[in-house]
């Protein structure tokens, strides 16, 4: 069964849910759009942080 | 005319020679680099290494290789050593003086490594480590000035050197357009295996303005969509004009130069 | 001082960074240029894709590859695109605008094809193919006289082309005598793992006249008896002396310069 | 047993003996001093021919 989380956005501190999350995934704040990473999880608490990103037209 | 031909895969497997003979047949009348990748045989010849590849998809769509330490190693060698020469050895057949180098060489391509990159893995997205690729942000035109004054035919292998000097695996298509920019050529030349763009509905786009070239970026799929996204920044760096064509078919440089059944997207619109 | 560096696969693999620190602080006082083979990279790269390496002894002792079709492709790689690139490199974190290039690029090296060549198996003397191996008998030092007039360094691999534009295995050690010939070059300078040349005695020779060279010729072995005909082929090409060094110790660039610990040739006697 | 087979130089015509003579073999006439090389073994045939050959210093 899937298991949701609730963490807050550290940008603009709306709440976030998420499903079975991983370390590593990205998500976006539906409030203020900033792109988050999953950098924790630990039990039931879930660390974000904001994403540091590249563009998606990499080598070949 | 000054062209900048970006040769892709398939084209230099199957169908180098002809394609060169025509190109031989026009350097008197116009001035040529030649810019090409090489990823196919990349992974050909790693995984004859025992060195399996990967490949990583961006939530939009980009596929790209995953470039270990060991894959960049890899690729200096096959687009570096192997295809790069095999294009100068065509070349130099037909008497042409060509001088191979890759973006290494006399700080010709440097670049900004891609540290963390988005990667769909599922149903979901993950940051993976960026490997051995980056963006090019700086073209060093003199060693290309340098050659071309003095009659020689730049051949050049899509890597860069990355802030620490480090070997990067660069997008050719986007190479070729970066080099025609610094260069301020008339016209990128990318020949490739199919005869151009095709629109959503699948119907061949014969010429296009390059204002309006955005829309066709949503349309197309990965493979056209680099090309694209590089034809859209050539024309951006001021080249007059690009040409998407086949690289299968007899005179393909000489037709392309005509425009003849292909894709050619004209600098017109916002840039004048 | 105008020099020509010949670097050993050895010194490649074990001292690079320390050879190119010290050589990037003579830059401003001379001019280099670097030529490179590196055949035991070969070997390895090859086994690596289950491609087993045959050498051949020639009944005087030269122990060379059997280079055929599938291994020139490989050389082609490993040396002009994995070595040629890391001594660019290592060139690049010195700030040294360096340019690598093969003998294939511009018609740098042209070399006549060894068609038949005799091999020593048991107690016979046997005719085999000579493979995709030459022996360099033109030089077209135009590109490498642009590139330096420019500021570039110029590294070479060495590859040739034949006379029918195929690609050929030539040994580095010559390579490098016969640019060094080419350019006039004040000094061939290679640098390899052992201090210098030893005669039949095993005592160390300092300083040697090049009309003194024929017999020890006749007393080394086959690692250095390639090393010693390439000398021979540099002062008779007009360059003013050689110097056989040791490329592990602290500045083995400048010491090599300053006659330390090394065996030198002088062109004086016959040519003078 | 080792075997000796009895060839004539192309070259001068001068005697050559041959020892378990294998074909690409090369010997040297010691008449002319010419290279031949042993084209062909047709059981007791031997035929010899000029020796095109490279230098030895090929390579690396
Ligand atoms: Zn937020
Ligand atoms: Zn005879």
């Amino acid at each position: 069964m899937a298991q949701v989380f609730i963490a807050s956005c550290p940008v603009c501190g709306a709440e976030i849910n998420l499903t079975d999350p991983v370390v590593r995934e990205v998500v976006e704040c539906s409030d203020c759009g900033t792109e988050l990473e999953v950098v924790e999880i630990n039990n039931d608490k879930i660390v974000l942080a904001e994403a540091e990103l590249e563009g998606e037209d990499w080598g070949q | 005319m000054f062209i900048v031909v970006k040769l892709g895969g398939k084209v230099i497997d199957q169908a180098l020679a002809q394609v060169i003979n025509d190109l031989s047949s026009l350097v008197n009348e116009h001035e040529f680099v030649i810019v090409h990748g090489g990823g196919k045989q990349v992974t050909e010849q790693a995984e004859r290494m025992g060195v399996k590849q990967k490949f990583i998809v961006s939530p939009s769509g980009f596929r790209s290789r995953y470039t270990d330490e060991e894959t960049i190693k890899i690729y200096q060698m096959v687009v570096g050593g192997l295809i790069n020469k095999k294009i100068v050895l065509e070349l130099a057949k037909q008497g042409i003086k060509a001088v191979g180098l890759t973006g290494l060489d006399g700080f010709l391509l440097k670049a900004k490594r891609k540290k963390k990159v988005k990667s769909v893995v599922g149903n979901k997205v993950l940051i993976v480590e960026g490997g051995y690729t980056g963006k090019i942000n700086h073209v060093n035109k003199e060693i290309l000035e340098i050659l071309l004054k003095e009659g020689y035919l730049p051949v050049i292998a899509a890597l860069a050197l990355g802030e620490e000097n480090e070997p990067l695996n660069v997008d050719g298509d986007r190479a070729a357009a970066n080099i025609a920019s610094a260069l301020s050529a008339d016209a990128l030349l990318i020949l490739t295996d199919v005869e151009g763009i095709k629109d959503a509905k699948g119907r061949f786009i014969k010429e296009i303005r390059g204002c309006e070239i955005e829309p066709v970026l949503k349309e197309v799929g990965y493979g056209m969509k680099k090309k694209v996204l590089a034809v859209k920044e050539a024309l951006r760096g001021g080249v007059l004009k690009a040409i998407i064509s086949s690289g299968f078919r007899s005179n393909p440089v000489t037709k392309a130069l005509k425009e003849e059944n292909c894709t050619v997207v004209r600098n017109v619109g916002e840039n004048t």
